[in-house]
């Protein structure tokens, strides 16, 4: 991969230029199916992009020396990250990559949870404070079991190439590792179960509280891309190699969205769990998923 | 006799239980408001509310105390003298915001309990709801 | 790390303004104090310038939710102190309107729960499901909120159609049963959040007074309707149920068991409907003479009661006094709170289905 | 698993909101704005007595009567209709239309008294007579 390719990639597809209109559909389909599942209309299909257009165009409260800017630079940077992680996604086989870029994707995947845990702190509201904190708290725990599911991935396949494991046929261990990010996603998108961070009916919108106007529209754009980055990831993980540019691409959609339903479903189904219930919850998967991990690794190596 | 029959002597009052209005009503210059919650919290009865009333023409305030007796309505009727009143909120924690929202309202100084900073409204003006005198 | 959090006047968990300071170490809170009177309209004062027609329209709007108590309250007070008694079916009407009232706010209630707790299809199911009941009420009455029915001597629309009322009872008793229900009882992530939860002991109940679900949560089984009926409750047959345990899935279970309760009375008072007046008495002709009257009805919320006293040849009263249910109740959220998570405090709060607008009259 | 079935059945059963402009039908007893016949009025001014909103007034003199209505204070509670024994106050069963400016739907109407027929009323006759 050339820096022309990789600019390309970062800036049209499947980075930014493709990665904001996609976060809107994302958003979009997670409005409308919630929506299905309650009965209820939904929003119009143009709705996220017109929330994002009218957030643009509201006045931001002047906001003075370090605290304001910090609070002006996070959502920017965690467009960037949201991006770039897009941007690394092998949506259309043999299109390049790197060695190592799983890494990259999983450490740009954590960026936006970390600005957020700083947002909330920097914007100096109570309610802030205490939604970074949950934040902090809930992702230290989610990681583990996320972390853990990746590395088993990668460790089962021998490389940390996205490419390559796009490539590479499934094994157990990989569906494991699959189902764990699954669990680990809900927590990472501030979905039910795992909503605590924005529990709007005890903490307001937490780490957000204080945002308004252009600031709010780019975390919400930024919201939209950690959605297609991580639910990208899985459906990397689950497509079967396809040799067609054209049906690898299509397919990567339809998986994409088919995760977005799944995590909707759950999300209509379950009330949020408090922020020590849910902590527990991934500390347990934690346990279940090295155990049974490190135990599926031994019996492959006694097969090898 | 029943436990409503036996509360006038429990309390040295000599008259004796009126039914008016759908309640039964206890009237007389010998009750005392800290004796009647001690009896009244004794039978297991609930403090149901307070009724202040303002006379007409300058008469002074009047506090209905209304109990629940086994789904019978018990009223003991007093008039405030001095403009204060014994606080039973020690014997009966229901009478907390009751007796609060008298003071607040009707400028009856409640006594032997500490206010919590105003319950219903900002300001410092006693007595909000008492009708201005009219020339 | 010790917060002093304020929730609301304005708040996303509170339907209406009121002020709950909690002293947090951390996520749990210490203490919490309340501030009410944000709402504060001076109906008690208004109320005395208004006639015995006028009074019970100016009643009906002290609270949105249950407007039919507030109507029946004044009602049956006036008419304590003018000796009137509606005719039968009058009675029967008030019944069947107070237990539609009670059945619309328990569901409601019940919505409002799982959206505290983050459940939104929760929410939008108790919703739909509350529809039918809004519905049958507006035909009934021509309004979905203030249904104007009472008057001083009976009620002022009769029930036509009692047939759609029960088949909305039938439409409403399967919802529950086979939908509201099992998933509030079956939902791990529901129950995760309500068991063992803003415990307050029968105790303490009884020492702060606590009336209505609150009351008969932590095992006082007290009702109204059962302890001192009115209206027509004397020949309804019912079941007060009563848990002991004190905490919000207690009073979930005793509401959700009054909503069955409710439609077996809807059943008998719809069968048992007798004919004949809806009202006594001509309006323009009723004089109120000076007196004292006071009502006790069984709200959803718990028990109201009214004082009425009425002046010497007047035609407005000299004082109206109002407790409702949530004036009682709502000093014992302090007791419930003391040692809960943060998380939980806005649905520890809402378990007694507080009602500001009443509160503040 | 109830909540999966509930949420399946929801799925298959279709939305039950609408979109904004769309309304619910009323029904036929619904209690909407009042509406007012002067013919048949008879001039009591009793829905302003029954009017605790005071969003009927009723002003009246000897040679005429004036019947005022804000909607904008009117709660809907239809005692007006149900306190008018000739039947001259109505309620439409429609919910209220939104308006934009204040007083938009306020409605006043001025009945000139007739003269009472000499017959009836011998001596209020020249009274009314010397007023005008």
């Amino acid at each position: 991969m050339n820096a022309t390719t990789a600019l390309l990639r970062m800036l049209v597809f499947p980075g930014i230029l493709f990665a904001a209109p996609a976060a809107w559909f994302f958003l979009w389909i997670e409005r409308k199916a919630m929506a299905a599942l309650q009965q209820r209309i939904g929003p119009p299909f143009m709705q996220p992009f017109f929330d994002f257009v009218k957030l643009m165009g509201k006045q931001v409260p002047p906001r003075e020396g370090l605290g304001g800017f910090l609070m002006k630079l996070w959502p920017v940077l965690a467009v960037a990250a949201s991006a770039g992680a897009v941007g690394l996604l092998p949506v259309i086989p043999r299109s390049g990559g790197f060695p190592g870029d799983l890494v990259l994707l999983l450490s740009l995947l954590e960026l936006p949870s970390m600005f957020i845990i700083a947002a909330g702190f920097s914007s100096r509201s109570l309610w802030g404070e205490l939604g970074s904190s949950r934040e902090a708290i809930l992702s230290v725990s989610y990681n583990v079991v996320f972390l853990m599911a990746i590395i088993g991935i990668a460790a089962s396949q021998h490389t940390f190439s996205l490419q390559a494991l796009a490539q590479s046929q499934g094994s157990p261990l990989r569906w494991l590792g699959v189902l764990a990010i699954l669990i680990c996603l809900p927590a990472k998108l501030h979905m039910n179960p795992f909503s605590v961070t924005n529990a709007e009916q005890e903490i307001y919108a937490g780490p957000m509280t204080e945002y308004t106007g252009h600031e709010l529209a780019l975390w919400e754009l930024a919201h939209g891309m950690e959605w297609v980055a991580a639910t990208g990831l899985v459906a990397t993980l689950i497509a079967p190699p396809l040799a067609n540019p054209w049906m690898a691409g299509a397919l990567f959609v339809v998986l994409s969205v088919a995760v977005v339903l799944v995590l909707t479903i759950v999300a209509a189904a379950t009330a949020r769990l408090t922020i020590d219930d849910s902590v527990r919850f991934f500390w347990r998967c934690a346990l279940a998923f090295a155990v049974l991990g490190v135990s599926s690794v031994l019996l492959m190596r006694i097969k090898l | 006799m029943t436990t409503l029959e036996t509360i006038p002597s429990e309390l040295a009052v000599t008259t004796s239980w009126e039914s008016k209005g759908g309640s039964q009503w206890l009237a007389s210059d010998a009750l005392e408001v800290r004796k009647m919650a001690e009896v009244m919290m004794a039978h297991q009865g609930r403090l149901l509310t307070i009724t202040a009333t303002q006379l007409p023409e300058d008469g002074g305030m009047t506090l209905d105390y209304h109990w629940d007796l086994d789904g019978t309505l018990l009223t003991f009727a007093f008039v405030v003298e001095n403009n204060q009143v014994a606080s039973i909120f020690d014997l009966c924690e229901a009478a907390d915001w009751i007796e609060r929202e008298i003071h607040e309202h009707y400028g009856i100084e409640v006594t032997g309990r500490e206010y919590e900073p105003l319950l219903l409204r900002a300001g410092d003006k006693m007595g909000v709801n008492l009708h201005e005198e009219e020339d | 790390m010790s917060y002093r959090i304020p929730m609301g006047p304005y708040h996303p968990a509170l339907e209406e303004p009121y002020k709950l300071e909690l002293v947090c170490d951390g996520e749990t809170v210490q203490d919490a104090k309340l501030n009410i009177g944000f709402n504060f309209r001076g109906i008690e004062q208004l109320a005395e310038t208004r006639n015995f027609i006028q009074i019970v329209a100016l009643m009906e709007r002290v609270c949105g939710i249950c407007s039919n108590t507030h109507t029946l309250s004044i009602c049956q007070a006036v008419e304590q102190i003018a000796e009137i008694t509606p005719p039968p079916r009058a009675l029967y009407i008030r019944v069947i309107m107070a237990e539609l009232e009670r059945l619309h706010s328990h569901v409601l209630w019940a919505g409002v729960a799982g959206k505290l707790i983050g459940f939104k299809t929760m929410f939008m199911t108790c919703f739909a499901v509350r529809e039918q009941i809004m519905n049958v009420l507006q035909t009934i009455s021509g309004n979905r909120v203030n249904y104007a029915m009472n008057r001083v001597g009976g009620v002022n629309r009769d029930i036509d159609d009692p047939a759609m009322i029960l088949a909305m009872i039938g439409e409403l008793e399967k919802d529950m049963v086979k939908t509201v229900i099992p998933v509030f009882t079956t939902s791990h992530s529901a129950l995760s959040r309500c068991t063992g939860v803003g415990v307050l002991s029968e105790e303490k109940a009884r020492s702060l007074g606590v009336v209505g679900p609150t009351a008969r949560a932590s095992g006082l089984p007290q009702d109204l309707r059962r302890a001192a009926p009115y209206a027509a409750y004397e020949e309804m047959d019912f079941n007060v149920p009563v848990e002991h345990s004190g905490d919000v899935k207690a009073r979930l279970v005793v509401r959700a068991l009054e909503i069955l309760e409710s439609c077996s009375i809807l059943r008998q008072a719809l069968s048992k409907l007798p004919a004949g007046e809806i009202f006594t008495g001509d309006e323009s002709e009723m004089e109120i003479p000076e007196g004292r009257g006071f009502s006790r009805v069984e709200a959803p919320r718990g028990e109201v009661i009214y004082s009425v006293t009425w002046g010497e040849d007047t035609d407005t009263p000299s004082r109206v006094h109002v407790r409702t249910p949530t004036y009682i109740n709502m000093p014992a959220v302090r007791w419930m709170v003391r040692g809960a998570r943060l998380a939980d405090t806005p649905l520890i709060q809402a378990s007694i289905d507080p009602c500001y607008s009443c509160t503040d009259r | 698993m109830n909540i999966l079935r509930l949420l399946l059945n929801n799925f298959l059963g279709g939305s039950i909101t609408t979109r904004f402009p769309n309304r619910p039908p009323a029904d036929k007893g619904f209690r909407g704005l009042v509406r007012y016949d002067p013919q048949i009025c008879t001039g009591c001014g009793v829905c302003a007595y029954r009017c605790s909103s005071r969003g009927i007034s009723f002003r009246s003199s000897r040679t005429a009567y004036t019947w005022a209505y804000d909607p904008g204070q009117c709660t809907y509670c239809g005692r007006c209709v149900d306190g008018c024994e000739a039947h001259a106050i109505t309620q439409e069963a429609a919910p209220p239309p939104l308006y934009y400016k204040r007083d938009e739907l306020n409605l006043a109407h001025t009945t000139q008294r007739p003269l009472p027929p000499p017959k009836k009323k011998p001596e209020a006759a020249p009274a009314t007579g010397e007023a005008k």
